[in-house]
Parts: structure tokens; C-alpha cells; sequence
């Protein structure tokens, strides 16, 4: 059930170039991987919410991984603990996990935040997976990559080779010659995603979710602002922020997006 | 809440004055999650066209200071659709619903006019001759006197419910613009529709919207909806709702005062599903505090010397 | 900075693109303390009349969201006063001067025109058929498309100086109304002046302003500024002052993409003295990052597809 | 000369209903009582500064007193110690002060503000003086009337007679049976300057001086925004920015104040 909150920042990491903020929730929260809240930024003039994934939800909280972009971002990235933040959410569709095949998780940068989710997710029903955090853009998320590391294994790459693999995350995926029959979820900028598409063959554009971001307005499907090109003739646009933010990959039409 | 809240506009009863507007509720199913339709003074739906629409290329949002660009561009699937799905799951809240029409010409607004009038599930139309964000259709009636004078006379010709027209403020006169409507039947206005805007990626150079233009809405346009409830009211004798940029109650009794007899909640939705209802509720407690007995009694107010000052 | 910036609009060369736009500088004497004024691209006088002009009653001023509204009313102190008092002592900073004339008849226009020609102090007139804060004249010449054409017409006969037409947003055909003023003998257009708006306190349930409406300026209305520049551009060959809502040299940029060969500083110069300067700065840094060697070929970049896409 | 200025927060006091912000500035500031500064506050979506009086000005740094009524000026009163603000001034024209006469200074609510100012500048110049101050919105301004007590004598008054005379600071006048041919000096409310106005005689109107507010967009003469009704029949109005925001009582027509 999608609700507005009122949440108190119990925790902020910082994470290199990225804020963690743990919010506790009076009345409990509950979403699953893939999701997002639609928080209400400060600053002058702004007026719109910023959505943000859920990348850790426990014990009815979660916590959010904030890299400051703009205001908005910039504003959430400077709250202190104690403050308090005002959602809407869970909002969207999160991935489908699939529980036969193996799982490959495709991160890039801040992308990281809802498969971190979906890995632990993936981890405690005790699934095969495999999870890659590709920093190509020379991202620094400081001590981020040790904790997940710890808590459900990962791949790294940078494009200098400073940390794990040197090369792309798409290189990575090659390097580590994944299995072409595994489900793929991907969660990145959109040439990211764009290049993953693009090396995939047809069989596997039906095991490849992705998270796609796009400007949102109200978060709920309301204002159809979010519009991703469908690959379905009748529908042109899809929702990001309802039939999405994750899609099948061949839910899209790779060549308008 | 009793009768202090209830008003009407061209015969239409409500609970209280404060609609949701045309584009900016979806058609509902959203916000249902949020609040109950049920409370609302009433709903407008988002404009709907004889065919299904696909609506702009994306992106189509763009904030601005104090204010947001769209350019959806109309996206809808059309009046089978909505006639089946829609507008019967609507009607079922028991408040009225003005439905809002829109056409890439004047026999398609009839048609869809005439058939949400024959279905008889809507309370109104709202015609909608000022989307900035059609090429066709859209903004062009708006701008230009005769040829929206035509379209409403051929409107109000078949379709019998009460017709409201929604206006752009990018109107040069908009008293003439007023009476004309009137003149050609219209027995409500609505004000305003998003201002025609745009903005450049300055690191692209090139627009942000893929549709190019869009319209702006929110706060930012708020004293230019409210000077044309104003100049509305002072013209011609038919109801307005008034709305652009209501962001709390206190915006809300400002537009009925410049004439308002009913108010739509847009950009605000989208921040704050559960506004509206905020919004009846602060207007009540400033009816309360003021001493008066009617919302009615607001509407226009500014135009009648306001309240009396307090002796110093 | 060299020629980096130079620029020339109408025949009018200016060392950058940066004015400041009437009525929000003064006539110069105060901001003389904060910059350099030889230091603009060019200065537009506050609107002149031919007799003193009072103004409207306070209060004048209100805040809104991301903007202010004003209903200064033109308030000045004459042809004559103008004459002998500011336009010598602007003259003297060597940067060219556009004299913003004002009137409450054709005739008035007219004669302020032809006198400010023939002082030979200025280098170009900015004729303010846009004004929303005076009854008479003003926003009325906006209004008609055929009463613009007549009294552009008219002033261009008298007057030798390159002429400027400022235009309302509150244009129904922004593209019609640009045609004409060219085909009428405007040299250049100056687009925006201030949304037409009002307020009204709800505590009392009267205007805000003395004057009931004024109008609107400001960050908020930046974007239908740029769509004005860039329907203008669309439309005419002739060039275009852009202004409205310039906030930073973002917007400035912003502006001159969507077509304007130079832009307006308006209310920024109020919260920001320094603000004009450094908007000359800020674009000649964003030059320099993009490999540009001079700002003109800026100008109405978004309309030529804008930058190359960078591959991925 | 008037000029931009950033200074430091360097002390703030919470008096009451208001708030005392101890401002440094590094290139020094010397003003004269009755200007004042205008500030770039910060609230969502303001754009124009706001006017504050000079209450103190010292060893090239001053002090503003501040009320809190909206948002630009709760913003301000929520400022720390550390904080910078951005202001323009000094800005308008102070008071005259005269050598010879006995000087009455009459304050209401936070129009102490520049009236502390001026009293201050009085006793320094060994100038006979009496400070009156009014808090007839039933106000409370914590220690201040204490401290301005010590620094120039003082008295107070209120409506319900909490603090000081009972009575508005115009009945307080009357009781202290002032001097008439003292020269009269007053910043307050709009009603409490036009009432003073109305009990003057014909001299008397030349020895008051008003300090008037108005709402400001520019605060240095460019906008004519901040009219006020001016007396003299060729030029309507005044500027209460650069022309004031300190008149003389006979230059404005108070009439159509
Ligand atoms: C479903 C979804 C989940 C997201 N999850 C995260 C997350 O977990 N962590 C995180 O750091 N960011 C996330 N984002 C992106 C985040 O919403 C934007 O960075 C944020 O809205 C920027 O707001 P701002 O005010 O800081 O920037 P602005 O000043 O508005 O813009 C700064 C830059 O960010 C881009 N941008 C702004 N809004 C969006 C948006 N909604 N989608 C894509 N790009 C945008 C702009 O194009 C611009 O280049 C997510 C976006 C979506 C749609
Ligand atoms: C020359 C001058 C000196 C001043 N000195 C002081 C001072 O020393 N201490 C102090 O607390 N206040 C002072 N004021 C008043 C102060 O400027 C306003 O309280 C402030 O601008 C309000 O801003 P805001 O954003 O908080 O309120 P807003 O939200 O803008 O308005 C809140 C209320 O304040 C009133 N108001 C706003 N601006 C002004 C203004 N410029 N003049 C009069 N009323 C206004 C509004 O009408 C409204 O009722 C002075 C004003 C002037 C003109
Ligand atoms: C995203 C969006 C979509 C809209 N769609 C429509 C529409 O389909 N038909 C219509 O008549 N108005 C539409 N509008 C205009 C609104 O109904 C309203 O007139 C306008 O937004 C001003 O109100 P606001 O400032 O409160 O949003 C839309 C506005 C927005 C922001
Ligand atoms: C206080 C004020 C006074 C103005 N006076 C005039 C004027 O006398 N003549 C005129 O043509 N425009 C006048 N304008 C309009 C500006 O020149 C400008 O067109 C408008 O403010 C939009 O720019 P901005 O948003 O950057 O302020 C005035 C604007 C303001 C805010
Ligand atoms: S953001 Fe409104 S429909 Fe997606
Ligand atoms: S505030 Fe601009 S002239 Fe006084």
C-alpha cells in the first residue's frame, strides 16, 4: 500500500561521493526491491518531490543512498540525523525475481542503491547470485563497496583499474563470462543500459529487467509525465513511476528511448 | 461541515468549492488510493479526445522556479475508453464530474462533447481550447476570438449539459475573450490553463522538453490566474473556477474572492495527494474565524471593498 | 576580453550582450555606486512621458512565488527633466543608450520619440506598448494588434533612431503580433515586459496593490519569456532583446539560444547590484568552455539543432 | 557609501519575541541611526531582500534586531552564530539629530530598533534625551528594555500595564508631561506615527521626525516601489528608501498614508 510518511533520519552515512540516510518510520514501511519513495527536497523555489529507490528495507525502515546532483539531492545529502523527511511510498514496480535461474545484477553508480536491495533480497531466499558495481563515470563510494561486499558478495569496476576490475561494468560481465541463461537486472544511466540492450540476444530481452529514471511530477501514474517509449504498438508510452521504474527489456522500444 | 461549504456553479450542487483539475488527478484511480473522490467538491477529468491519443515525445516535464513544464500533449486512450472504463467508475463517488474535451477540430469536440452529454454520467463539460500542447487544435482556438466563439456555439448547439470553457491566460483581452464566451453559451469559464512556456539545456542547446513548448503551472503562475478569475468576474455574470498555482487554502480563498465560485487544485496534487481535502478544511476554519455564514459569501468579495477595515 | 563578447543589434554595436532593462535601474545614478555603468552592454532608461508622471498609488510592490509584482505606473519626471538631467549624464559612459518612451496618446508617444531623436544622446528608442500598470495607453497598444501597428508606424516615420517595440507576453499570437510590429518598422524587439497579475490580501479581501493589478517579473516568469524570444526568433529577422527572469548567466545563455542577439537585466539588479557584471562574465567563461570564439554565434543556437550530441 | 557587504554572525540573542543578531563585518561599517541594511534572507521562492534598521553600530560591526512576522524574517531569526548573510547597506537617510533642543525618541515594537540606535548616539554626544517605548501589542522583549535601561534610560509602557506605565506610548508622553518644544523622534506601526501626527501642532510637525516602512524591492532609490505620500505638491511621492526612510512629519502628506 503506497501511504505518505512522515520519517525521522536515524542514521547518515557518508559514502564517499554518495549520502546513506536511514529512516525510521512510525508506522512501519514494507517494499521490495526495485521500488522507490518520492521525497519532498528544500530549496528555493523547487516545488516537485525527488524520487530515490529504497536500497535497504528492514525492521519496517529503510534507507536511502543519495548522490548529490542538484538541489534537491544536495539538500537531502545535507540533512542531519534527528531531522525529519516526508515520502510517498513505496511507489512502482520493483523487479520480478526470478527463483530458478541465476541472477546477475548489473549496477552502475548510484545505481547501486535498489540492487543492493534486491541482492540481500535475493540472499536470504537463498538464490544464486552475482552482483556487479560498475563505477565508471570515477565515482567514489568510499567504504559502500566493503559493506555490501559483506553482505552478499560483489564485482567492482572502474574504468582506471583503481578498484577491481579495470574496464567497464559490461566488460566486467564479460570478464567474469556470466552464464548467457542467467536473469539480468540492471539498474544504471541510461546509455548503461543502452549498451547492456544492445549486446543482448532475443531470448534474453525477456530475462532482463532494468530501472529506468526519468523526471517524475507526481510518482503515481496521475500526470503521465514519466513517459518511457513501449515497445507495444497500441500503448506508445509506458509509466516510469508506475508500470516502472523496472522493465522487462522488451517492454521498451530501445530505439526511442 | 453542514451547508457552510455547499455552494453551486451553472446549477451544479457540491459539498464544498474545491475541484482537482483537468490533467493533474489522472482519472482518479491514483489519488483514490490517497483520499476519497467522494470528499472532493468535484472532479475534472483529464481531457479526453475521440481517438486515443499517444500523447508527446518525452521528456515532457521540466521544473522551473516555483512552477513545472509539461508537454503530455493530450495522452489519453480515448472517448471509447473512457465512456466504458473511465467515467462510470467516476460517477460512482456522487460528485459531479466534469468531463474535459478536447479535439484536433471542431467535429471532433462535438462528438465527444455530444456523446459524454448523451451518456449521462457527467454533471458538465469542461472544453479544454487551451492546451499549449498540440500543434493542432488546442491553444489555436484560444487564439483567436472568432474561431473559439464558432467552436463553442457549435458545442453548446449539441451537447446538453452545462458548459464550462477553459481559458489560457496568454489571452490579450481577456474581458472580450469573457464576453464572447458567454455571448457564444457558455454558462462557465474555467481559468487558467498552463501559461505557454519553454527551456533550453544550455549544455545541449536544445529544448528540455521533447515537444519543445510546454506549459508552465504552479505558484509561479498563481497572480496571473487570479487577475484573470478577476477580469473574468468583472465581465460577465457566468461562473468561474478558478485555478493556476493553489498551493494551500489561503490561495483557495484568494481566487474565490476575485470571483471564484469554485476552485481546482492542480500541480498540487502531484506534491501533496491529500491537499485538497486540506484545502476545504482550511477554508472552513477562515469562514469560522471571519464570522461568516456561506462560502458564498466570499465569491467576489475583493470586488465589493472587501471587508470592512478594522478602527486603529 | 577582447571581441569575445562584442555584439551589435540593429546597427548598434555594444562590447557585450548584457543590458540592464528599464525601470528596474533607475536612470543609473543609484547603481552608479555598485558598478561601472561604461561597463554594460547598453542601458534602457526607465520609461519617460512627456509630462511628469506621478505614478499609481502605493502599495506598489508585492512578493509571489519566485517573482514580485509592481504597479509603479510610469512614474518619472518628464520629457524636459529627461533631457537636460539624465540622458546627458548616461550619455557620458560611452555605451549605447536605449530610451524607453512612454505615453497616454499616440501623439504623446510621437512627440517623446521625435525629441529624444533629435537630442542625438541616444542610440535607439525602446517603445513600451506593454505597460500593465497604467489604464490609458500602455498595455491597451498591446492589446490590438491593429492599434500597435498604427502607433509603431507612426513613431518610426518621426523618429531617425533605430526603434525597439516591447511587447506583453500576454500575447494571444505571439508570432502574428512580431510579424506586424516588423512589417510596421520596428527595428528590434525588446520581449518581455511584466506578466499582467494581481494579489489579493485575504485578511482584509482587497488588492495588495494601490493600484489593484501590476505586473509580474521575476524568475517566475522566465520560461514564457524565453518562449516569447524564441516565437519572435521563429518568426522575424530583426533582432530581439531578450529579458525576463534572467536570474544568473544561465538564463542569460538561455536566452540567447532561444534567439536573442542581447538580454535584460531586470529585478536581479534589485536583490544583486553587481549581477549585470557578472553575467558578462559567466557567459564569457561558457564560451571559453565550449570552444565558441565569439557570443553571436550563440545566438539562436537551439533553433539549429543546437550542440553536437556527444557520443557515448 | 553604501556598499555590498558578508558579514558574520559573530553573537545572537534571543530577546522575546525577537531576536538581537550581532553582525561583523570584515572591511569595517559605520552607519548613522535611522538607515538600515538590506538583506538577502533566504524561505522558498523569496526573491527580494529585506530592510532591517541598524540598532547597533560599533567598532565597524552592528547589531540588527529582528521579529519574526514571515518567513524572510524568521529565516533570519533562525540564523547560528558562524552563519554569513549577505547584506547592502548602509541604505537611506537616518535622522537629524538636533543639538539644542531636549530630544524625545518614542519606539513601538520593534521600531526600538533603530530608536536604541539613535539614544545611544544621543548620550554619547551628551545630548538631553528620553526614551520611550511602547509595546502595545502586549509584546515582550525579554532582557532588552533592561539593557537598553542601562545604556540610555528608558521608559516602557504597555497596554495592561505588565511593564512600565499601563497605556499606549503616546498616553505615556502625556503623563511624562514633556516638553513641547522638545524635538520628536518615532519609529513604530504605521497607526501609532499617524496618531503621534495628529496630536502635533503646526511647529511640532517640524521638529518630528517618522522612520516609515514600506515594502522595498531595490532599497536604493531605482525602483520607486516604496512610495509614500509626499507633502509637497510637485513631487507626489518619496521614496522611503533614499529619501527616507527617516522624514520629517510636515514632508509627507499623511492624509494618504
Ligand atoms: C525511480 C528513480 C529512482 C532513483 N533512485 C535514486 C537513488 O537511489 N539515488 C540517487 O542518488 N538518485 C536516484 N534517482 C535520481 C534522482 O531522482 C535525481 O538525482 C534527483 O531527482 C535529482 O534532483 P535534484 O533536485 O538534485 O537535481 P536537479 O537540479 O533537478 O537536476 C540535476 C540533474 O539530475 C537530473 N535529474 C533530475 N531529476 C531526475 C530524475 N527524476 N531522473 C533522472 N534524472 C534526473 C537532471 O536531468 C539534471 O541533470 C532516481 C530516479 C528515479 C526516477
Ligand atoms: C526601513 C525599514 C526598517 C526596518 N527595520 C526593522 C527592524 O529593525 N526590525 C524588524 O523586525 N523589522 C524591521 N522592518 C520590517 C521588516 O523589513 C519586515 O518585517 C520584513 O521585511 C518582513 O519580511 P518577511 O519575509 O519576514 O515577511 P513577509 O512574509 O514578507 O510579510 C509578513 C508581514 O510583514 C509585513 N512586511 C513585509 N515587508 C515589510 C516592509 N518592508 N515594511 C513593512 N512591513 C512589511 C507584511 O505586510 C506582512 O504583514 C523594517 C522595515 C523597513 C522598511
Ligand atoms: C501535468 C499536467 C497535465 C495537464 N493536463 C491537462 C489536460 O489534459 N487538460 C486541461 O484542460 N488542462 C490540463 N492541465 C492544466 C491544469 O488543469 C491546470 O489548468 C493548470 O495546471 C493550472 O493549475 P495549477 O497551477 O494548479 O497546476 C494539465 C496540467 C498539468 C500540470
Ligand atoms: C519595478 C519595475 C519597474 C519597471 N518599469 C518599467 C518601465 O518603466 N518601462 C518598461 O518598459 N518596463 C518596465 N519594467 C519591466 C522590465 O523592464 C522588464 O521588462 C521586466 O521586469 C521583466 O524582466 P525581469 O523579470 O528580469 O525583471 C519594470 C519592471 C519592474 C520590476
Ligand atoms: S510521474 Fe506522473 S505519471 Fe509518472
Ligand atoms: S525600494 Fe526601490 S525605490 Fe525604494
Amino acid at each position: 500500500m503506497p501511504a505518505g510518511y512522515t520519517a525521522t533520519i536515524a542514521e547518515r552515512n557518508s559514502f564517499g561521493c554518495s549520502v546513506e540516510l536511514v529512516l525510521e518510520t512510525p508506522r512501519g514501511f514494507e517494499a521490495s526491491p526495485g521500488q522507490f519513495v518520492h521525497v519532498l527536497c528544500g530549496g528555493d523555489g523547487r516545488i516537485l518531490r525527488r524520487p530515490f529507490s529504497v536500497s535497504v528495507s528492514h525492521n519496517g525502515g529503510l534507507a536511502l543512498l543519495v548522490r548529490p546532483v542538484g538541489e534537491g539531492s544536495r539538500w537531502l545529502c545535507s540533512r542531519e540525523v534527528g531531522e525529519e523527511l516526508d515520502f510517498l511510498g513505496p511507489l512502482g514496480r520493483g523487479f520480478n525475481i526470478n527463483e530458478t535461474r541465476e541472477n546477475v545484477l548489473i549496477a552502475g553508480g548510484a545505481g547501486i542503491a535498489p540492487l543492493r536491495f534486491l541482492a540481500m533480497e535475493m540472499r536470504k531466499r537463498g538464490l544464486r547470485t552475482l552482483l556487479c558495481w560498475g563505477m565508471d563515470g570515477g565515482e567514489d563510494f568510499g567504504r559502500l563497496p566493503d559493506i555490501i561486499a559483506e553482505e552478499s558478495g560483489l564485482y567492482v569496476s572502474t574504468r582506471d583499474g583503481k578498484r577491481g576490475f579495470r574496464g567497464s561494468v559490461l566488460e566486467l560481465l564479460d570478464a567474469l563470462e556470466v552464464d548467457r541463461n542467467a536473469a539480468f537486472y540492471a539498474c544504471g544511466p541510461r546509455e548503461m543500459l543502452a549498451d547492456l540492450v544492445r549486446g543482448l540476444g532475443d531470448g534474453e530481452l525477456e530475462r532482463t529487467q532494468v530501472s529506468v529514471e526519468e523526471r517524475m511530477a507526481c510518482g503515481v501514474g496521475a500526470c503521465r509525465g514519466c513517459a518511457v517509449p513501449s515497445a507495444r504498438p497500441g500503448a506508445p508510452y509506458l509509466t516510469a513511476c508506475r508500470e516502472g521504474p523496472v522493465f522487462f527489456a522488451h517492454e521498451l522500444d530501445w530505439e526511442r528511448m | 461541515m453542514g451547508t457552510v461549504l455547499q455552494t453551486e456553479v451553472a446549477g451544479i450542487g457540491m459539498k464544498n468549492p474545491v475541484l482537482v483539475c483537468s490533467g493533474t488527478w489522472g482519472n482518479g484511480r491514483e489519488y483514490s488510493e490517497w483520499l476519497d473522490p467522494g470528499e472532493l467538491g468535484g472532479i475534472i477529468t483529464k481531457s479526453v479526445t475521440l481517438k486515443p491519443c499517444a500523447g508527446n515525445r518525452p521528456p515532457r516535464l521540466w521544473e522551473t522556479p516555483s512552477g513545472m513544464l509539461n508537454s503530455i500533449g493530450l495522452e489519453n486512450r480515448g472517448l471509447e475508453a473512457f465512456l466504458e472504463e473511465e467515467l462510470p467508475w467516476l460517477a460512482g463517488f456522487g460528485v459531479p464530474v466534469w468531463v474535459n474535451v478536447a479535439g484536433f477540430s471542431e467535429e471532433e469536440y462535438v462528438q465527444v462533447a455530444t456523446e459524454i452529454s448523451v451518456s449521462g454520467l457527467a454533471a458538465a463539460l469542461e472544453l479544454n481550447i487551451s492546451c499549449p500542447n498540440v500543434r493542432k487544435g488546442g491553444l489555436r482556438f484560444s487564439e483567436s476570438l472568432g474561431d473559439a466563439v464558432r467552436l463553442v456555439a457549435r458545442v453548446r448547439e449539441k451537447a446538453e449539459l452545462p458548459l464550462f470553457v477553459k481559458l489560457s491566460p496568454r489571452t490579450a483581452d481577456m474581458k472580450a475573450m469573457c464576453v464572447a464566451m458567454a455571448g457564444a453559451g457558455a454558462d462557465g469559464l474555467s481559468l487558467v490553463n498552463t501559461v505557454p512556456a519553454m527551456a533550453i539545456d544550455i549544455e545541449r542547446a536544445k529544448p528540455r522538453l521533447g515537444n519543445v513548448t510546454g506549459g508552465l503551472s504552479g505558484p509561479a503562475i498563481h497572480p496571473v490566474a487570479v487577475l484573470a478569475v478577476w477580469e473574468a468576474y468583472q465581465s460577465v455574470d457566468i461562473p468561474i473556477i478558478g485555478m493556476g498555482g493553489i498551493w494551500g487554502w489561503e490561495d483557495a480563498v484568494e481566487m474565490i474572492m476575485a470571483g471564484a465560485g469554485a476552485v481546482g487544485v492542480g500541480t498540487l496534487n502531484f506534491v501533496d495527494p491529500g491537499a485538497p481535502l486540506r484545502i476545504v478544511e482550511g477554508i472552513e476554519r477562515f469562514l469560522a474565524r471571519k464570522g461568516l455564514a456561506r462560502v458564498t459569501e466570499l465569491v467576489g468579495l475583493a470586488h465589493r471593498g472587501g471587508f470592512p477595515d478594522r478602527a486603529s
